[in-house]
């Protein structure tokens, strides 16, 4: 087997430069996250008003709409570093891609259950298939098949090739099936009690909803500068490993 | 306080909803931070184990073993 | 032979958790298609709840068929399969290990799951805890039945789409007592009805555990030797 | 392993395969503390031999027994079979495999996981994933497989395939202090393996016809 330029890059290459600097980065991050996340928390469960509609359900919006949030911001990283990866062959791009898909998809999730647990007592129903929810689940699913080809190729060049391509076609599917889901549920139930609109914000709710959604984007971040760390690492302990299979013999 | 936790009738809700983000974000902060902390060490282990040897450090994916 | 026995269950259940091994995927087979049928016939909320116990266990079904040509042909293939065939261990235990493996692989996470699945379908909740219960007992009936068409397509080219083919007629008597179970549990009648389907898929999964490997070991047996 | 009166004997084998007759007749004899190395063309039938003394493989005609052995056990139980085929899983780790091996077939007063990776020259990659090894060094782990259960009888088939020549020589003291310990080895092979005082048997095409 004989590696192309890129491949030799990164194989060897030994992304110094991004780890001292994620190193640096990491304290204040993380003390940047809790210290809006814990500012979020006490405007979202203390010191906001009721709304004057759903009452005290609507704390529960602090949470689901960031997550909602960072459900398509961590697809969007994940394509956008795919197609990095794919074009400009770039070492560090696809380990940016792998590492943003479990942190998507846990906020995904969360964005699907908390919406659960605000649909049941405002419309009387755990799930609707409405078009909003129905294509946030197809995205919980893109996410997991995306986590799965990862974890079905053991060499992570092959590994990284395969899922950008998947992660790449399923940002060009996303759009396609948000319009054929709200086509679809129209036809069968007009948009009527589950809108999301909901009444416009109150600027009471602003600042703890602006709050939550600036923590957990740092969150996010922060997450996927600690998981890219630990990929690199995987990759190093993998060439080590490989190298001593090697060495062996002697 | 009571008042506070009894959120309006809609506790079980609201609560469970908090409860459930605080677990999944510590559970993803928690296996984040392990798996980094586990193949750093593992890193570190081999690196040493090598002696320097091996400032080479990799070796190309072998592809007739899958 | 305990010991060989025990060390066989645990290394399937290692090779099925691990890189390829497809545990998870049953399990994610399993929610995408539950999810697709909404998407079929239509987000009607009465309809749904028709279907759902229908649809639950026809997915099951098909996702326990999806990891099943695996369970001896990934053995056969390497060849680690002689050697298991020359330990201690009688063929009959071989293939009871691996039904076990298979079950804890595949039909215990479906059985987690499925509740989950339930919401979106629109189940009644109070039938949630007999849905459980109905998978809980017949899904190792899945894996022991479904030994014997793995094994009969062993060395088959695509033996997966064979084994499928093989085996779902027999999976029918518990397709139709898993439905009948959490349908019974609807309607209501205290649960006389449903506590009967109950006891009908526990006999076949006693009677699946006790036949299929029987019948899986002589298939390895005609077929490899 | 000191049953001196061991013994395997076949008399009148037979195999076909595919409807196409491949040796028939053959009968041999070894005793405890002995090898057969069994030589001929490709298509001789080496491996169905050796998978036919394994059970691996029907016996049409005639028959092959160990005696002198566990008498609660057949020949399969006694034996340890090494084919083409290195029957390793990718994602286990080195010493994992012979750990699980070792329960699976029954330790016994066998050598310890870690002593029979030493025995191969294994050590160093213990806590490898198998899938990171070359072809030599699967080979070498599938053999150390044999050092961790105890076995009268090794069924070899091609061992030294992809070994080099240390390799080889390990693979022939460890060969040799099976013999010494009163096993019995039979073993295909293009290779002269170095057995001492072993009774070569020829395969050849034509004893078909």
């Amino acid at each position: 087997m004989s590696l192309t330029a890129a491949q030799k890059f990164h194989a060897y290459a030994n992304p110094a430069r991004f780890m001292a600097l994620s190193d640096r980065l990491l304290a204040p991050l993380w003390a940047l996250t809790l210290l809006t996340l814990g500012a979020g928390l006490w405007f979202a469960l203390f010191n906001s008003p009721p709304d004057y509609q759903q009452g005290e359900t609507v704390r529960i919006m602090y949470v689901h709409v960031p997550s909602a949030w960072l459900a398509m911001l961590g697809y969007s990283v994940m394509a956008l570093a795919s197609a990095v990866a794919l074009i400009f062959r770039h070492p560090l791009a696809d380990v940016a891609a792998k590492s943003a898909a479990p942190i998507g998809a846990a906020f995904t999730f969360l964005a699907l259950a908390t919406g659960s647990l605000w649909g049941k007592p405002m419309w009387g129903t755990w799930w609707e298939w409405d078009a909003r929810m129905t294509s946030v689940l197809v995205l919980f699913f893109l996410y997991l098949g995306y986590m799965a080809l990862w974890a079905t190729i053991e060499d992570p060049l092959r590994a990284a090739r395969a899922a950008a391509v998947l992660a790449l076609a399923g940002a060009i599917n996303i759009p396609v099936i948000r319009y054929s889901v709200v086509w679809w549920n129209t036809l069968h139930q007009p948009a009527s009690v589950f809108r999301m609109d909901g009444p416009t914000i109150a600027p009471a709710m602003l600042l703890p909803l602006g709050l939550m959604a600036a923590g957990f984007t740092l969150l996010f971040f922060t997450l996927h500068l600690v998981r890219m760390r630990a990929e690199i690492m995987r990759r190093r302990v993998r060439n080590l490993r490989l190298a001593r299979a090697d060495e062996g013999e002697a | 306080m009571a008042e506070f936790f009894h959120m309006g009738g809609y506790a079980a809700y609201v609560w469970t909803c908090y409860g459930l983000a605080a677990a999944v974000v510590a559970a993803l902060v928690w296996q984040s931070l392990s798996d980094w902390r586990r193949q750093s060490s593992l890193a570190d282990k081999l690196e040493k184990a090598a002696g320097g040897r091996v400032r080479r450090a990799a070796a190309p994916a072998r592809e007739d073993d899958r | 032979m305990r010991r060989a026995f025990l060390a066989l269950v645990a290394r399937d259940i290692r090779l099925a958790a691990g890189i390829g091994g497809g545990g998870g995927m049953a399990v994610f087979f399993f929610l995408t298609v539950v999810a697709i049928v909404p998407l079929g016939v239509g987000p009607d909320r009465p309809v749904l709840e028709l279907l759902a116990p229908g649809m639950l266990w026809v997915g099951l079904l098909l996702a326990s068929l999806l990891t099943l040509d695996r369970m001896f042909q990934a053995d056969v293939e390497d060849g680690s399969f002689d050697l298991l065939s020359m330990g201690p261990l009688p063929l009959e235990l071989v293939a009871v290990a691996k039904s076990l493996a298979h079950w804890v692989v595949t039909g215990l996470p479906l059985v987690i799951a499925a509740p989950v699945l339930g919401i979106l379908l629109n189940l009644p909740p109070e039938t949630m805890p007999w849905l459980m219960l109905a998978m809980l007992v017949g899904t190792p009936a899945l894996s022991f039945i479904g030994a014997v068409g793995a094994a009969l397509t062993v060395g088959v080219r695509r033996g997966g789409l064979l084994a499928s083919l093989l085996v779902l007629p027999f999976y029918v008597p518990v397709l139709i007592f898993g439905v009948g179970a959490v349908e019974a549990a609807a309607v209501g009648f205290e649960g006389q009805a449903a506590r009967q389907a109950l006891l009908f898929l526990g006999a076949i999964t006693l009677a699946a555990i006790a036949i299929g490997p029987l019948g899986a070991a002589a298939a390895l047996r005609a077929i490899l030797r | 392993m000191t049953t001196s009166d061991l013994r395997l004997a076949a008399r009148d084998l037979a195999c076909i395969r595919g409807g196409r007759l491949v040796f028939e007749g053959l009968s041999f004899e070894v005793g405890a503390g002995h090898a057969l190395v069994l030589t001929g063309p490709n298509g001789a039938g080496k491996s169905s031999l050796l998978r036919q003394i394994a059970g691996l493989l029907e016996v049409e005609q005639g028959e092959v027994a160990l005696t002198g052995g566990d008498p609660e056990c057949g020949i399969a139980e006694q034996s340890h079979y090494v084919g083409h085929l290195d029957g390793l899983k990718p994602m286990m780790s080195v010493i994992e495999t012979l750990r699980f091996w070792r329960a699976f077939l029954g330790a016994g007063d066998a050598a310890s996981p870690d002593a029979a990776l030493q025995a191969m020259a294994l050590a160093p990659l213990a806590d490898l994933p198998v899938a990171y090894l070359s072809a030599g060094q699967k080979r070498r782990l599938s053999l150390a497989r044999l050092a961790v259960a105890p076995r009268p009888l090794w069924l070899l088939d091609e061992p030294s395939v992809a070994l080099d020549a240390a390799s080889v020589a390990r693979l022939r003291d460890f060969m040799a202090a099976h013999l010494a310990g009163g096993g019995i080895i039979v073993a295909a092979t293009h290779l002269d393996l170095g057995l001492q005082g072993a009774a070569e048997l020829r395969l050849t095409r034509e004893m078909a016809s």
